[in-house]
């Protein structure tokens, strides 16, 4: 027998052997924590609700609101054209197509800050741009856009042109500078999920 | 990062061009061992001539081992590497019916044409019953599409299936391997030669 | 030198070199397109342009052409139809090169060249119809399959070699004194 | 029928192969910090606790033992003010090789570490992924900074809490009050929600 034809079989038992003893290698779609850290760090992960209002009202259609509170509080309120996703079910597949868009800016919030930033953390190492979190959630949203409060006099102009946006805003979302009629029968829109069936791969093709 | 076309990374003309190019060395391959001949592939089922199974065997090993390195450094996603569909039924019923085909007609589908490409007339009406083959499954279609989509297992892979690491599977697929080559020529030396 | 010559048109690469250049077009293959070698996809698409031609309308009633009519713009089947192409193309090269292009018919000695003919068409006709039923041939299905560690690739793999192994021997006759 | 007996070209296709799969082996790079918990395991993660309050915080303060406070603010806003024998790591500098030492230590004596920042947002992510690195011996304060400086200088006001994920009014009866005072009459209309399904690039579909 030739040496070759033993070589040959000692590369193949070898390199598959190699295989074997291959260290487990991580998840290469996960970001590296050196350079996710940086990310982190960027405050440009958050929006304000200001800016969310002043979208929501220019009717952006680049914008989608993830609600990542259980599904109650979201019955009871919700931001309206939000779509509700629970923070333990943001990982699910079906909602990978809706979290990852083009050129649609995601943005999640919740009550406060601590579980919308969470959803961001588990997403956003994942690779998936252009998501943003609510800064303050519901409930800087309320205190800004449905409740504002008007500013000491002693404050500055821009504070008091900020108190204009969040009157006008107030009266389109609803809140308490709204008409009561129109704020009772505001229909806020629920979203209503259709779970997608996975699409099954085409038929072989022989 | 491959696979090119799926990242988008080449053009759909560009693809057709390396279409053409990967045949012609699919083609190449095949023709310069000797797959243009039905004899030498024949030889395989009666131990004068072990081509087919030592080619086979090789380029499925080196392709596997090939593609979970190239997967393990990161130069090829292997997870969205198309994975042939399990259908266990009809995957075992159409290869019985292939290996009936295989032993009469002498040829598959790729080798009768290589065989046709250099001018094999056996090759020529192979191929003309490989389309004609084709047309009557089209015809019993509607009967037989039952059966046709039974056992459906999904994209699943060998080493799901056997609940083993792709690595180890691959290991003992060497092992095995290797002892086929050697089995093989053990039988060869044995079986009285056929001159073709 | 011209004994290497004379004997060129039977002298093939040796398997474990075929095989190597095999393994390394298909994963060049994999690489560049996700998806392995094929062959009879580009036959079906084939034969799907020939009904088509042959009986308008015929192809999109049918319930299994409509399945692929309505992709006929699919790129996949055109880059079967391309390989293909290539794989003709490649094999005249190689054959032409070895001096080993002719029309003839290849058959043993004791069968006659319209027998090997028959037997050629009988197994072109359960190839076309196994290839289909099990979604692939030798190449697309087992082959391919078995590069990326398909089940169903391995599957139809011993499906073809054992039933030919075990039929081997009531086929003799046709290969073999 | 005869085959090439000369097999010099398996050798030289067998080398060049095996140079291939060394090269590769050579460009891995290696990952210096290596994620324990992938997203789908840290979602489980975040049920067990992973917080303190404020009130805890009092009392783990004093045991210098067994806790350590770790401050993520800036080196500013460290000097300016801290809580007691708080350590100060800003957030950029969490995985340089010194500071990761010092998590090494702290894991090893199982030593409770606290991060926080101004509020407990700023501690969150970086808490996550120290976490995820695997370093599960760490927590978030609530409320932050801000809080503690309150409830330690008797500040706390009725409006002040630190679980700032519960809903701080009643958001129906705002809403059922609505307006006292607009004349206004908008109807705000649904904003439509249509999800642009990004084409999946599906893998090439096989022939055979």
């Amino acid at each position: 027998m030739s040496k070759r034809y033993i070589l040959l079989a000692v590369v193949f038992i070898g390199s598959a052997f190699g295989l074997v003893v291959l260290p487990d290698k991580h998840d290469t779609k996960q970001i590296p924590a050196e350079k996710f850290l940086i990310e982190i760090y960027n405050p440009a992960r958050f929006l304000s609700t200001h800016q969310i209002a002043k979208r929501l009202i220019e009717r952006d259609p680049s914008i989608f609101l993830v609600d990542v509170r259980t599904p109650s509080e979201f019955e009871e309120y919700s931001i309206p054209g939000a779509f509700n996703i629970p923070l333990e079910h943001i990982l699910d597949e079906e909602w990978v197509d809706y979290l990852s868009q083009d050129g649609v800016d995601v943005v999640l919030y919740s009550n406060g800050n601590i579980y919308a930033d969470q959803a961001w953390m588990l997403i956003a190492q994942q690779g998936i741009k252009n998501l943003y979190i609510m800064k303050g959630g519901v409930n800087q949203w309320f205190s800004t856009i449905i409740q504002p409060v008007e500013p000491p006099e002693t404050a500055s102009s821009e504070a008091f042109d900020l108190y204009a946006f969040e009157k006008a805003a107030s009266i389109y979302f609803g809140g308490s500078f709204a008409n009561i009629e129109s704020a009772t029968t505001t229909p806020i829109k629920k979203t209503v999920v259709v779970r997608k069936k996975k699409k099954k791969a085409a038929e072989g093709g022989c | 990062m491959g696979p090119l076309t799926y990242f988008g990374e080449i053009s759909t003309e560009w693809n057709y061009v390396i279409a053409i190019f990967i045949g012609m060395a699919f083609g190449y391959i095949m023709e310069a061992s000797g797959f243009s001949s039905s004899r030498k592939l024949i030889g395989v089922f009666y131990g004068y001539d072990f081509a087919v199974i030592r080619v086979f065997i090789t380029a499925t090993l080196v392709a596997i081992i090939g593609l979970l390195y190239m997967g393990y450094f990161g130069w090829i996603d292997y997870s969205v590497l198309f994975v042939h569909p399990t259908f266990i039924f009809s995957a075992t019923i159409g290869g019985i019916i292939m290996g009936f085909g295989f032993i009469i007609g002498g040829f598959c589908p790729g080798t009768s044409l290589c065989a046709l490409a250099i001018g094999k007339l056996d090759g020529w009406v192979f191929t003309i019953a490989l389309f004609i083959g084709i047309f009557i499954y089209s015809l019993v279609f509607p009967l037989i599409k039952p059966y046709y989509n039974m056992g459906d297992m999904g994209h699943i892979t060998i080493s799901e299936y056997l609940n083993m690491s792709n690595a180890w599977f691959t290991f003992w697929f060497a092992i095995i391997a290797v002892a086929i080559f050697y089995v093989t020529s053990v039988i060869r030396k044995k079986v009285k030669e056929v001159r073709y | 030198m011209d004994f290497w010559k004379e004997n060129k048109t039977h002298i093939y690469w040796n398997p474990y070199f075929g095989g190597f250049m095999l393994g390394l077009l298909l994963i060049a293959t994999f690489y560049i397109t996700g998806r392995g070698l094929g062959a009879t996809g580009g036959t079906k698409s084939a034969v799907i342009t020939t009904v088509d031609k042959v009986a308008p309308g015929y192809a999109k009633e049918s319930s299994y052409y409509s399945k692929y009519y309505d992709e006929e713009k699919n790129p996949m089947n055109n880059w079967l139809v391309f390989e293909t192409i290539g794989m003709i193309a490649g094999a005249f090269l190689s054959g032409a090169l070895s001096g080993r292009v002719k029309f003839r018919v290849q058959h043993p000695p004791h069968i006659s060249s319209n027998k090997r003919l028959i037997y050629a068409s009988i197994g072109g006709l359960l190839f076309g119809f196994g290839s289909q039923f099990a979604r692939g041939c030798t190449s697309g299905a087992a082959l391919s399959g078995s590069a990326v560690l398909s089940l169903g690739g391995f599957i139809t793999m011993a499906g073809i070699f054992g039933t030919a192994y075990i039929v081997a021997y009531f086929f003799r006759k046709m290969w073999i004194n | 029928m005869e085959e090439l007996k000369r097999t010099r070209r398996i050798t030289i296709g067998v080398i060049v192969f095996l140079a291939v799969i060394i090269i590769g082996a050579n460009t891995i790079k290696k990952q210096k910090n290596i994620y324990k918990y992938l997203p789908q395991q840290m979602i489980e993660e975040l049920i067990l606790v992973y917080q303190v309050t404020p009130e805890e915080a009092v009392d783990l303060l004093k045991d210098t033992v067994s806790t350590v406070f770790v401050d993520l603010r800036s080196i500013y806003d460290y000097e300016k003010g801290k809580l007691d024998n708080a350590i100060n790591i800003p957030i950029p500098m969490l995985l340089d090789d010194d500071n990761k030492k010092l998590f090494d230590t702290w894991k090893k004596d199982s030593v409770k570490v606290v991060f926080y920042g101004n509020d407990q947002l700023q501690a969150n992510a970086p808490w996550m992924m120290m976490y995820q690195l695997g370093y599960t011996n760490t927590v978030t304060l609530m409320g932050g900074k801000e809080y503690m400086d309150l409830q330690m200088a008797g500040l706390l006001s009725e409006n002040s809490t630190y679980e700032t994920e519960k809903p701080a009014v009643d958001y129906k009866a705002i809403l059922a009050k609505g307006g006292n005072n607009s004349k206004t009459v908008t109807t705000v209309a649904p904003k439509k929600t249509v999800v642009v399904r990004k084409k999946k690039k599906k893998a090439a579909e096989g022939g055979c």
